[in-house]
């Protein structure tokens, strides 16, 4: 048996064990679960065959519905493993921030919070379309249970909302994700929900037709990112969500999308891509921007936290869109330093939260004073949220940023190094640079209300019966974890870029030619204009 | 199609019905009761006038004469019964039509469903009907006219129910009068096979009627009953074992209560089943429904103990005002 | 029979097509004013008084098909249908029972949990 | 002197011929990767300090300790000589290849790159933040404890940072340190976190900082795309050979010009230059001894360290567009903050701009394509301006927080005070350019350079050299201008209200609490009768005096190689990335003939044309070039020679306007007159007479008010307006669909009244309509 079923079942059984165990056992027994799982990973980490990352492997599938090729497959390429390893590890640590945070209903919470694992972690695993899209869409309905159960005073409301929109963006990527599936039926007559065969026969669609499927897949996948302009669902639902909703919301499930972009849009429609990635682009950097400058005026730190989420997943679609190896690559890494830098931040401000029960800068600030080593804890995150180079954020910002500037047609006609070409360039980069400066502003604003400046509290305040001050060993722990990560990932990324690569490689292997074959077109078309 | 009654006859004949049964609803300004039945007996009778007409003129025969007359006593009872503001009487008129109706039943031949109809309907259900009406009236709202209550005073929406009913009206006359002449009654010989499979069945009624009319004799047996083209025969089978064959007289026939007996019990004996089980249940259930509920809960049986515990004896009345607000059946008081 | 069928005014009743018709429109008329009573009147007992009357044309056609097929079908269900009725009258009844001493009152609007 | 000379004079054996950018080829050793790593080390120490609460000196003593170590190895390196110049890679960085095929990769190592100018840079910067250090030791005694750690710890990662961005081997380790240097500004000036001008500052610092990095990073980018490479040593390569990556000609193409550019916006960004100026003054909010170290010795010079690194870039263009950009904006600068300080009285404010108008100097001399007197002028700077804020550091530590020129006087003459006055004025006499101290050689080697760079190179280079000139002046005016102030004339003082926090001044009742209790009244103290102010102890006397003595010894460096390479500093140059034939200077290793051929020459000589480096590396034009070099004059002379009389006098003139005006005798003091009246109402009255113009210049010119508007309000307006645009709009089309359904349920819903009869009627309507439909069927 595959060791990603083993992933994907050891969080379904704890989560069906913690429904029927006492309550008081629940958060122990999902504590044992999360770390459970880490056994399988680091087998599937050390057996993982690094050199060969483009292909799949650990693969096994099951037949499920014979007739329509439906099969239960599982398997992975060094992307997919990778972002299966931020899953697992974010496991635990949502677990133990919950620790303290949620009381009632403790086995509905860390059920949900398990099982949700599962889906995610089968998410990455699926080779086969309809298991990947059951995956995709089983993530909604722990994330509604969790956001509506546990969330802050608006939490109906955003339950509702992220639910909805994102069901709904889903069920457009679905109906692009049929017609593939149909057109290689009709081409071939078999039925297949095989990923990579599926991948090989979408490509030779004619333009129009890749152009709607890109277009219904982008509308569900910008949907979960969120891309500009339906992004509106995330800074309700991190608002509401509990901390380990959001930390989990900001660490995978927004990953999702960029995933689906990367495994499904870049993979399955190449032509389409090269035709509207200047578009898409042109989306993601007004959602750097735009969305950095609402964060700028934000009151809520949460959702200032949020809006930024929006901001730096635009960088992210950048990255995939530049269709290079250096923006994709960013990009990838791009989505697991989101995970790390961005739940640590929504993790610092649940402690605030669990404490003051207010998230307002208005009411909050000062707090190096009074909490030095979350302050301090505060500020590291935060600097690697802005980019600080030596800090995570950093290197996969910059690639990103390279990969776009790269990523121009001229640069090819002119034989440019290493320019692969693209319909973005110089000032897309400059663009969304911009996006770099925005982010600094905004997140230092919200550094200097919080953490600098006069120490103000709230005027109910009253000291949180179980915990400290300042943040506690359990605390500590868990950040410090993260902190590690930022730093090494920021210091040493070669490792991480080195397993990258080949999946890089692999999804973009298409675009080269038929980049080369635009640039010589567009090089055309201007001679003779 | 062919239509019995011209459709416009028939669509203006129902109007004038509709417009004389809205006028007669109660309402809140007037009650044109009378002048409502007038109207509508009106068209009802322009619309036998037409189908009288219409037989006449393809000389068929008219029904009887006291069809005309039951009809119209079932129709008016009927139009009483929806007008009048009294439930009692309205009970009452239902009685009516229920009689003129096991009028009708009998013009039609169907005598024991006349007779069924009166016990069951008139005698039993109505009954009930009526001991309902007396028990719920008790109303304690004294300042109503004559007692009777704003919601039997009243009707709702007349006209657009009565739009509504008469449109569903008009289009089954359309449909009953365009159609009728599609279906023919069966013919003789068809009818006289049905009544040999009745006294096929009945071998003791034809014994009885054949040693009336001394057509056997006694030692004989009826062996079965044939019909061929000569008619009807019975096989009599004397003691030696012998047989002949005898013509049926002519007079007999089933009875309908015979006919009906052997189609319910030969035909349909599972219904009868699940006719008894729907009746045992609607019997179990009209006990748990109509059982008085007194439900007391916690909190006041607790302030009632500690209002006795202190000698307020009227403390415990108010333990009786929840009495009837039970929820339902699986409270068990 | 044949006789019996061209006399007029013959008991029990010469079917003939007009003659179905004739009881047709009967059946309906009192189905129809049934209707209007059930949609008109808010007396709760009143309301299934016309739901009988309903059963009772329904009955009135039942038995004059049955005469102008001259077999016993259609008798056989009307038995049926008052049985059904019967039942409907008890539970109705008690229901309304239950009701009245809910609301204190028989009026059909009293009740409109389900309003939207 | 002899330990600096000897390795010299063994190099200036081994100098090449050529002028082009020199190429460090070599290996350099791996035990470099120590400079940045004692302080690295130092900072996780205090961070373990912090987590283990010391509340004592140690963090203090740990720093200095490690940066000393740090500044030994960097003086072991040098000595080392140019065996040490070249790359020594520690690990891989960040590797990713650009497409499967195309065989390029973006490859960014941690590596270090050794040539005269990083080791230039890492001397002064380790030496100076060792001493300060140990200035900071005291200084910050007052905040001992966590504050005390997160001081240290962010001084260590200041010069990790620091030591980053001047030894990168690539750009993006450049960038690193660059971005880390400004992390260090930002939690240094919001040190005192408490204060909100502290903080908004800090922001301020690292927003402003970050468009310039905008800049950079684009620069990066370009570099990468045209050259293929981020690494300094293929790039130089590249650039020496004057092509890019696919070995076509650079000279005239977009890229020397746009990424020279590119790379100006960035070092305009660090060193508060031009537009980007706003944030250096008041960055002043941080601990004095950051403000010596960060904000006027190192960091702030990561600007001219940038455009020195990448000079051959700047060269390679033949229209010299990029640096005649970068000179104009230094001259601007350097003139526009001058006339700021003038209206000035916080003394620390005015060291602030001081170093904005000295930052705009290097960049003039960068401009000007005088590389070694720009190099050389940010050594001595550092040197002298960090004397000069250690001495403002201690009459703020002395008079509880006083920074104003107008509540202090005759500091000199108070007890304890006279090591920081003498250090003062030795880092005055040095910043104004009196003869014979260390910035009087290096700001004349850029002034003479403006002369003698000619027009055609550098448009309008005469008028630059005309305005700097004056701005020299000005530059000893109100230099002096806080010496005579503060520290001469009457004693007199107002302790300020010492906001550096209440723990800082809680620690003075420790230290000093004999100066509470003595009643004893302090001359012109008249106000304050329990103040006492406090000298400086050990530890602060010790660095000033260090510095000081600094100032002075650093001025025979201009001797040192005086005949071949112009001074020490340019030695240095000439083994790096910077080293260019400046007109008129040049590099004389080629021989006496060159330099009196350039020495002497007259005014009208034909201006010919510079060779770019590039062509000048080859060595083609090797032997034309003596010759080719034309430079202007001044005044019909070399503009290097006269330039040592022209300064000085104006320097004097700067003086003495400055005795005349805020001396403590005024014209009386100069021995012309007898009317002596206190200097602040002999000010009040001269500035009386300019009408608004000295408020306006007190208010900065508006500066701060005018960005506030045009850029922060704006875009606050817009982030506003997007947000309402965000709820009500995008959000509200998605509600809107979202409520479409609600809308149309609320529509049918009066349809479900709950009354039974109305839903009878629907159904009998219903049923009639089906039985009609059937009819209809049943009759067509």
């Amino acid at each position: 048996m595959s060791l990603l079923y083993w992933l994907i079942l050891i969080p379904l059984i704890f989560a069906v064990v913690i429904a029927f165990a006492p309550a008081r056992q629940a958060r122990s027994i999902a504590t044992i679960g999360s770390f459970v799982s880490f056994g399988p990973l680091l087998a599937a980490l050390f057996r993982f065959d690094w050199s060969n990352g483009g292909s799949l492997q650990f693969v096994a599938s099951y037949d499920w519905i014979a007739d329509m090729g439906v099969r239960l497959g599982v398997g992975v390429d060094s992307v997919s493993l990778l972002l299966i390893a931020l899953t697992v590890l974010l496991g635990p640590i949502c677990v133990i921030c919950s620790y303290t945070a949620v009381t009632e209903n403790v086995r509905v919470f860390y059920g949900w919070l398990t099982g949700l694992q599962a889906a995610m972690v089968g998410v990455f695993a699926a080779t086969d379309l309809v298991g990947f899209y059951i995956c995709f869409e089983f993530t909604l309905l722990p994330m509604y249970v969790l956001i509506n159960l546990y969330g802050s005073k608006n939490r109906k409301r955003a339950a509702t909302k992220f639910f909805l929109y994102t069901f709904t963006g889903s069920i457009i990527a679905l109906a692009g994700l049929v017609y593939v599936v149909f057109h290689h039926r009709s081409l071939e007559g078999v039925w297949t929900f095989d990923i990579p065969t599926l991948a090989a026969t979408a490509a030779q669609m004619p333009l129009q037709a890749q152009s709607l499927v890109l277009l219904a897949l982008m509308l569900g996948f910008a949907v979960k990112v969120p891309l500009f302009p339906v992004h509106t669902w995330l800074p309700l639902a991190h608002t509401e969500a509990p901390t380990a909703g959001s930390v989990i919301l900001a660490g995978v499930l927004l990953k999702l999308g960029t995933y689906g972009i990367y495994r499904f849009v870049l993979g399955f429609v190449p032509e389409a891509v090269i035709e509207y990635a200047a578009l898409i682009a042109v989306l993601s950097i007004i959602g750097i921007v735009y969305a950095g400058l609402i964060c700028w005026v934000q009151k809520d730190v949460k959702k200032l936290v949020a809006y930024s989420s929006v901001s730096h997943l635009g960088f992210c679609v950048l990255g995939l869109v530049a269709l290079n190896s250096v923006g994709a690559t960013g990009s990838v890494l791009y989505m697991i330093n989101h995970g790390l830098s961005t739940g640590a931040l929504f993790l610092c401000i649940g402690m605030i939260y669990e404490r003051y029960h207010t998230r307002s800068m208005d009411e909050l600030g000062g707090l190096a004073g009074v909490m030095p080593i979350w302050s301090s804890f505060m500020v590291f995150f935060v600097m690697a949220s802005v980019g600080l180079p030596g800090l995570n954020g950093f290197v996969s910002e910059f690639m990103c940023i390279i990969g776009t500037f790269q990523s121009s047609s001229a640069w090819v006609l002119e034989g440019r190094a290493g320019a692969a070409g693209g319909s973005l360039g110089p000032w897309f980069a400059f663009a969304a640079g911009s996006g770099v400066i925005v982010a600094a502003m905004y997140l230092l604003y919200m550094t200097g209300r919080v953490v600098w400046c006069t120490a103000r509290q709230p005027a109910d305040y009253h000291e949180h019966p179980e915990l400290p001050k300042d943040l506690n060993r359990r605390e500590i722990g868990l950040l410090s974890v993260l902190a590690v990560g930022c730093l090494g990932l920021g210091v040493y990324p070669t490792p991480l870029i080195e397993a990258i690569e080949p999946s890089v490689e692999r999804t973009l292997a298409p675009y080269q030619d038929l980049l080369e074959e635009r640039a010589q077109r567009l090089s055309l078309d201007e001679g003779e204009g | 199609m062919d239509f019995i009654v011209h459709p416009v006859l028939l669509f203006v004949a129902l109007a004038v019905c509709g417009v004389g049964v809205a006028l007669s609803i109660p309402r809140r300004r007037f009650h044109a009761g009378l002048i409502g039945g007038i109207i509508a007996a009106t068209g009802v009778g322009i619309l036998i006038t037409a189908l009288g007409a219409a037989s006449l003129a393809d000389g068929s025969p008219l029904p009887n004469l006291f069809f005309h007359g039951l009809a119209i006593i079932a129709l008016g009872s009927c139009l009483q019964v929806i007008t009048h503001r009294r439930p009692v009487y309205a009970a009452l008129y239902f009685i009516l039509s229920i009689l003129s109706t096991a009028g009708l039943y009998i013009l039609l031949a169907a005598e024991f469903m006349a007779f069924a109809l009166v016990i069951i309907y008139a005698g039993a259900i109505l009954i009930t009907y009526l001991f309902v009406i007396m028990l719920a009236s008790q109303s304690r709202v004294e300042d109503e006219e004559e007692g009777i209550s704003e919601y039997d005073a009243i009707g709702r929406g007349p006209v657009t129910a009565t739009i509504v009913s008469f449109a569903l009206l008009a289009t089954l006359t359309v449909m009953m009068f365009g159609g009728i002449r599609e279906i023919s009654p069966p013919g003789a010989a068809q009818v006289a096979q049905a009544e040999t499979v009745v006294l096929q069945r009945l071998p003791g009624k034809v014994e009885k009627a054949l040693t009336r009319e001394g057509l056997m004799n006694p030692g004989e047996s009826v062996a079965g009953v044939e019909r061929t083209e000569a008619g009807v025969f019975a096989t009599v089978e004397s003691a030696d074992g012998g047989t002949r064959q005898v013509a049926l007289p002519e007079t007999l026939t089933p009875t309908n209560t015979e006919g009906l007996a052997f189609n319910l019990l030969g035909e349909y004996p599972g219904t009868i089943e699940i006719a008894g089980v729907i009746l045992l249940m609607a019997m179990l259930g009209a006990v748990v429904l109509a059982r008085k509920f007194a439900q007391i809960d916690e909190e006041a049986k607790a302030t009632a103990a500690a209002a006795l515990a202190e000698g307020r004896a009227d403390a415990i009345g108010t333990l009786g005002a929840d009495v009837g607000n039970g929820g339902g059946a699986t409270s068990d008081g | 029979m044949v006789d019996l069928l061209l006399a007029q005014s013959a008991f029990p009743e010469a079917m003939s097509q007009h003659v179905l018709a004739h009881y047709l429109f009967v059946s309906a008329a009192m189905f129809t004013i049934g209707l209007v009573g059930f949609l008109t009147r808010r007396n709760l007992i009143i309301m299934f008084l016309c739901t009988e009357m309903m059963f009772q044309a329904a009955g009135i056609a039942l038995i004059a098909f049955s005469r102008f097929h001259l077999n016993y079908e259609g008798q056989t269900f009307v038995i049926f249908v008052l049985t059904v009725a019967a039942a409907e009258a008890a539970l109705a009844l008690a229901l309304v029972v239950f009701l009245f001493r809910k609301r204190d009152s028989l009026s059909a609007e009293a009740w409109a949990e389900m309003k939207g | 002197m002899t330990m600096l000379s000897m390795p010299l004079g063994a190099l200036s054996n081994l100098v090449a011929a050529a002028d082009g950018p020199y190429i460090a080829t070599g290996e350099a050793p791996q035990w470099v990767a120590l400079i940045p790593a004692l302080p690295l080390l130092g900072a996780v120490l205090c961070l373990i300090c912090a987590c283990l609460n010391v509340k004592n000196k140690a963090p203090g003593y740990l720093t200095v300790g490690l940066l000393a170590g740090s500044f030994v190895t960097t003086l072991v390196a040098f000595l080392g000589g140019t065996d040490n110049y070249g790359v020594a890679t520690i690990f891989r960085w960040i590797h990713a290849s650009i497409g499967a095929d195309s065989g390029t990769s973006l490859v960014s190592n941690f590596a270090f790159y050794f040539d005269g100018l990083s080791m230039l840079w890492m001397l002064f910067v380790t030496g100076l933040a060792t001493v300060i250090g140990l200035y900071s030791s005291e200084y910050m005694s007052g905040d001992k404890g966590l504050g005390y750690c997160r001081f240290f710890f962010a001084f260590n990662v200041f010069v990790f940072s620091m030591s980053c961005l001047v030894m990168a081997d690539n750009l993006l380790l450049l960038f690193l340190g660059w971005e880390g240097v400004g992390l260090c500004s930002y939690l240094l000036i919001g040190y005192y976190y408490k204060k909100p001008e502290a903080v908004a500052a800090a922001k301020k610092a690292f927003i402003i900082n970050r468009i310039g990095d905008l800049g950079l990073l684009m620069a990066i980018g370009a570099t990468f795309v045209v050259f293929g490479t981020v690494e300094l040593r293929p790039l130089f390569e590249m650039i020496a050979a004057g092509i890019d990556a696919n070995g076509e000609a650079i000279g005239g193409t977009w890229a020397v010009v746009v990424i020279p550019l590119l790379l100006t916006a960035g070092a305009f960004g660090k060193s508060a230059q031009l537009f980007f100026y706003v944030w250096l003054p008041d960055a002043m909010e941080g601990p004095t001894p950051v403000s010596a170290l960060i904000h006027a010795a190192t960091m702030v010079t990561a600007g001219v360290y940038l455009i020195a690194r990448m000079f051959p870039l700047y060269a390679a263009d033949d229209a010299m567009i990029a640096l005649t950009v970068v000179a104009w904006a230094g001259a601007i600068t350097a003139f526009w903050a001058a006339t700021i300080e003038f209206a000035q009285y916080d003394i620390k404010r005015i060291m602030g701009y001081s170093t904005i108008s000295q930052l705009g100097f290097m960049f003039a001399g960068l401009g000007l394509l005088g590389t070694t007197g720009a190099v050389f002028h940010v050594f001595t700077h550092a040197f002298f301006k960090a004397t000069l804020f250690l001495c403002c550091g201690a009459v703020m530590h002395g008079f509880g927080g006083q920074l104003s020129l107008r509540r202090l006087s005759g500091v000199m003459w108070m007890k304890g005070f006279g090591i920081t006055a003498v250090c003062m004025l030795i880092g005055c006499l040095s910043l104004s350019g009196v003869p014979f101290t260390a910035g009087y050689f290096s700001k004349d080697m850029i002034l003479a350079q403006a002369f003698a760079t000619p027009g055609d190179m550098i448009g309008g280079a005469y008028f630059i050299g005309l305005l700097l000139l004056l701005t020299a002046a000005m530059t000893a005016y109100y230099t002096f201008r806080v010496f005579f102030r503060v520290f001469v004339g009457p004693k007199y003082f107002e302790p300020g209200d010492d906001d550096h926090g209440d723990d800082h001044g809680d620690d003075h009742g420790d230290d000093h609490s004999h100066a509470h209790d003595a009643a004893k009244e302090e001359p012109g103290d008249a106000l304050h009768t329990g103040f006492h102010p406090h000298a400086p102890g050990w530890a602060m006397n010790t660095a000033m005096v260090l510095l000081a003595v600094g100032t002075i010894v650093i001025a025979s460096l201009y001797f040192v190689n005086k005949k071949e390479d112009h001074g020490w500093a340019g030695t240095m140059v000439k083994y790096s990335s910077a080293a260019y034939a400046s007109p008129g200077l040049g590099h004389k290793g080629d021989g006496e003939k060159k330099d009196e051929a350039v020495g002497l020459l007259p005014a009208d000589a034909e201006a010919g044309a510079v060779m770019p480096v590039s062509l000048v590396a080859e060595g083609v034009v090797a032997d034309e070039d003596a010759t080719a070099k034309a430079s202007g004059t001044l005044f019909g002379y070399d503009p290097f020679k006269i330039m040592y009389y022209v300064s000085a006098v104006l320097g004097l003139i700067g003086i003495i306007a400055a005795a005349w005006f805020h001396g403590p005798k005024g014209l009386a003091g100069l021995g012309i007159g007898n009317r002596v009246e206190p200097a602040k109402v002999r000010m009040d009255a001269v500035a009386a007479r300019f009408g608004p113009i000295p408020r306006w210049a007190e208010n900065k010119w508006y500066v701060d008010e005018l960005y506030h508007i045009v850029f922060v309000k704006v875009l606050l307006v817009s982030s506003h307006i997007y947000h309402a645009i965000d709820k009500l709009v995008i959000d509200g089309i998605v509600d809107l669909l979202g409520s479409l359904p609600r809308w149309l349920g609320s529509l049918l819903r009066p349809s479900q009244s709950g009354v039974l009869h109305s839903y009878a009627t629907g159904m009998v309507a219903g049923s009639a309509v089906l039985v009609a439909l059937i009819v209809l069927v049943a009759l067509l």
